[in-house]
């Protein structure tokens, strides 16, 4: 493994600090390194608080700031925190107005989630959460516990955080976030492993001319592997899957999110997202937004991940309200 | 043989079991590299690191203190799916260990106890290729040597060797919970490795007891 | 070579269509393939051009918008673009208030600029120019004109940007960049190479213990390979040749920028920028400003490079002051 | 042998001498990534393909003309140093190409034009490990040959030994100018690419010169 690094066992410490510094204007850290705001949103707008392990960095801290979230628990590196600072983190949140808890859908986050939700409302405390598990690898009549919640989690952090911003309430905010879940949906692909930075060892391997469509979030296996196709082609490919898992027809308006997990160039990412309209506009669907960038990662794995949210006017509207966090900006 | 193990021993068989389990790290993690994220030997080290520090730090008045204790600290570190579980098989373990000391039926019982905790945090169950397919069959092995009527460690003994046998087996299923699922089929053909790090525990739990301190 | 490409001759093109739609609210294509504000600045208010290969996005388009560029001429991948291009970037941009023309030392790019520029004077354009060569691995005693222009650009987009913004003369704005090129300084280190996405051939080779400090903007080797060191001891390496060449001294106030060049991950960068900071405090040095993330990159190539830059009250405000560009925002 | 060349041998020399750069695109990159960043092939077919296609666009009246859209071409693609380079080399060439024929002194007047226009675009000089280390001595072969009443292919026979010759002298040469020169001593070894590109164009001159159309 190549990287700059120290202490292994420093990994998670080391880089808040360095994440805090970067951008000391919008989060500050505090408690048992939760990432907070660095100005408290009124106590009369529901927070919105998630959980999961680093190494994905710029997620999930950074959407914490003004029109997303307002706390994170980032754990160690793909291991999710542990139950007491997720309730630390619906302490510090709460508020009259309640509290949100994104929960992306892998075993550990859902675990520590459901012990912490159980204590923080024997505790009192007005907690509500949403699951995301937007990842249609396993196939469309999966079970959703099967379903993987890969980086759609930052749309509804940005239309939920949107509507907390706004003022409404603890249960729109929650039917804002379950409708925007309902209607997103995400497919990964990748070209190549990542190395994880405390074994130094490569998770999951790949062939030169191979590839995997329906990977996991931490370079763990999915889908089938398969022969390496053009920007194009694994664009229509994908396109195609989500379109019928979403059931999309002409007529209605998308937004499409292409995040690179790593090693996969913003030129790349540009070249696939710039398909994704081609094919969208093909079959009568509007790309009324899209967004290309690094926004959840898997360390230095090379492939990207698809997602697909319908849209509609009130989507739009919460969508291209302003947003200032250290991984999006929108104003 | 004791009949029964007392505050020392537990505190000598935790310790030895976290051991165990940080001697095989990377064994942990590289099973975990087949089907999941390669981090289960780093999570489970931190957390058997936690276990020796809260030992460390507080002399526990009791059993059911020491493992209340192991059961928090892990619960407390960053464990992605495995803290919660093995945090809660210790807090139940800890809540079913009533006494001064433990004889293989409380043993047992407190097993099926912290058993039952794990269960109430998971649908996964006997086959589905998790820490179940060794821990369940483990604490079967248990209470049967208990009601023949076995000392606590000879008791112990049939457990390891039935969470042993339960890892080694576990790599003939497919995988039904955890990250492995996703691969379906493929998954096929490696020990999970959360079973193999009950294996461990249990292992290691059995060597403590034997030693002399 | 794994990457999502199409045929290599479209390239360019492809990633540019992909990159106009996914800031669509701040840039559109114009021309010959130039990237232009989508709402002109008004024309009694300084415009800034740039030029530079592609392949290295988000640079240098990425910074056209609000606070920044007016508009970027991106060449073919690595390869400046030509004369005529320039000139049509000159003439588009061309206004009362004047336009400044940031080139960065490359020979492809200063060969071009020096012929639009003086067909530019030719045609009556009110044009000045300023070359950024902060790069100090030739030395600080080396031939300015062997001091090659890294992602320094950066911060004289931002603060002539900024001063052009305000309304500040042609003069004023040249003075602005001058004095922020002359008080910056680069070296990049890298751990692994990349690949030309048209030829798909390696650029430069690195063994797996081995890492260059000296590298150049497409990884073309300079500087001397060593072993492999820790983030912090790369980062100290990195630190005290910076501040030998700017003699920065105790009680000045800086700003580092920490810009990952491809596969170097987010979490390295903010690790690396957290011991840039602690270095620079120990000597007395305020850390005024600070970022980090892949701001100018070389495909996916591995490593960093470090800029730090004097600042004064001055360039605070400027640098404070808020722009919106696809790959910067500050508000 | 004729005396000297029109507007149909111009033509199919300059395709000719496309057709040589851009065949061997890939050792020219190759070459590049020693010391550069790997893309002088790439960039020089670029520029060639563009000189192709302005030929075919605009039949050119004139040698002058010819030239002339072979030099736009170059300078109007996005050649990095190459272009400017190559690019006012043509440029200037036709500006120094007069009348509607060239013979061997015209063309060496010519080429010493063309020379004298890419030192205005670069500081580099002889010994550089540039271009100007192939075209220098190519041009001067060209002007000796001429001198000695050589009529033009037979001239240009000579410049385009000159200018083989001259890159593969380049390979012991340590880089001053273009990206390998950061490399220092570490640049001597491999020929420049610059200067290879040069030698495949004046050998594709020849080639052209001599072909039948
Ligand atoms: N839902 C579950 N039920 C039971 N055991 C599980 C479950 N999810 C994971 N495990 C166990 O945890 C192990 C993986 O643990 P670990 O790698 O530490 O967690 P993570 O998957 O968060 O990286 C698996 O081998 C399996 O034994
Ligand atoms: N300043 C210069 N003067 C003369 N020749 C140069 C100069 N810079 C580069 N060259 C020539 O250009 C060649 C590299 O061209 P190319 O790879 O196409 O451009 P770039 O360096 O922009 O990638 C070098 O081998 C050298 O011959
Ligand atoms: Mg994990
Ligand atoms: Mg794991
Ligand atoms: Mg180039
Ligand atoms: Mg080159």
């Amino acid at each position: 493994m190549k990287k700059f690094l120290n202490d292994p066992a420093n990994l998670v410490s080391e880089l808040l600090e360095g994440f805090a510094l970067a951008h000391a204007d919008k989060v500050r850290l505090t408690g048992s390194r939760l990432v907070a705001r660095a100005r408290v949103k009124p106590a009369d707008r529901v927070a919105l608080v998630t959980l999961g392990g680093s190494g994905h960095e710029p997620a999930l801290s950074g959407y914490v700031g003004e029109g997303m979230l307002d706390v994170s628990v980032p754990g160690e590196i793909f291991a999710a925190p542990g139950p007491p600072r997720v309730l630390e983190a619906l302490r510090l949140a709460n508020r009259p107005a309640g509290v949100l808890l994104v929960v992306l859908n892998h075993e550990g986050d859902v675990l520590s989630s459901n012990v912490a939700l159980e204590l923080a409302r024997k505790e009192g405390l007005k907690v509500r959460s949403v699951l995301t598990r937007e990842d249609i690898s396993a196939g469309t009549r999966a079970d959703p516990s099967d379903r993987r919640g890969l980086v759609g989690c930052l749309l509804v952090y940005k239309m939920a955080g949107a509507a907390a911003e706004q003022g409404r309430s603890l249960e729109e905010c929650l039917a804002v976030a379950e409708g925007v879940e309902r209607d997103m949906a995400t497919l990964a692909v990748a070209l190549s492993p990542a190395t994880h930075p405390a074994t130094g060892q490569p998770i999951s391997a790949l062939a030169e001319d191979e590839m995997v469509i329906g990977m996991g979030q931490h370079g763990e296996a999915g889908g089938g592997s398969r022969r390496v196709l053009s920007a194009d082609e694994t664009a229509d490919v994908m396109v195609e899957a989500l379109v019928q898992d979403l059931d999309l027809t002409s007529g209605e308006e998308a937004l499409a999110l292409v995040n690179g997990v790593g090693a996969t160039t913003l030129m790349e990412q540009y070249i696939v997202l710039r398909r994704v309209r081609r094919n969208l506009e093909e079959r009568g669907i509007k790309l009324a937004r899209s967004l290309a960038g690094s926004f959840l990662t898997v360390q230095e794995m090379g492939g990207f991940q698809l997602c697909l949210c319908r849209m509609n006017r009130e989507r739009l509207a919460l969508w291209d309200a302003p947003c200032h966090t250290p991984a999006l900006s929108i104003r | 043989m004791p009949q029964a193990i007392g505050r020392e021993e537990v505190a000598r068989m935790l310790r030895a079991a976290a051991r165990e389990v940080i001697e095989q790290r990377a064994e942990l993690s590289r099973l975990d590299s087949f089907g999941g994220d390669g981090d289960h030997g780093t999570t489970m080290a931190r957390a058997m690191e936690s276990v020796l520090a809260a030992l460390d730090a507080a002399p526990a008045a009791g059993i059911k203190d020491l493992l209340q204790q192991a059961g928090s600290a892990i619960m407390g570190c960053d464990g992605g799916a495995t803290g919660p579980l093995f945090g809660s098989f210790f807090l139940a373990l800890a809540e079913g260990a009533a006494g001064e000391t433990l004889d293989a039926a409380a043993l047992a019982g407190a097993c099926e106890a912290g058993l039952a905790g794990v269960k109430k945090n998971t649908r996964a169950r006997l086959g589905d290729k998790t820490l179940i397919d060794a821990l369940e069959p483990a604490v079967s092995a248990l209470r049967a040597a208990a009601s023949a009527g076995l000392e606590v460690l000879s008791a112990l003994e049939h457990a390891a060797g039935a969470a042993a046998e339960g890892a080694r087996a576990s790599a003939l299923l497919r995988a039904r919970f955890g990250r492995a699922k996703n691969l379906g089929e493929r998954s096929v053909g490696h020990e999970d490795p959360g079973a193999l790090s009950v294996a461990l525990i249990f292992r290691g739990l059995l060597l403590g007891g034997r030693s002399d301190g």
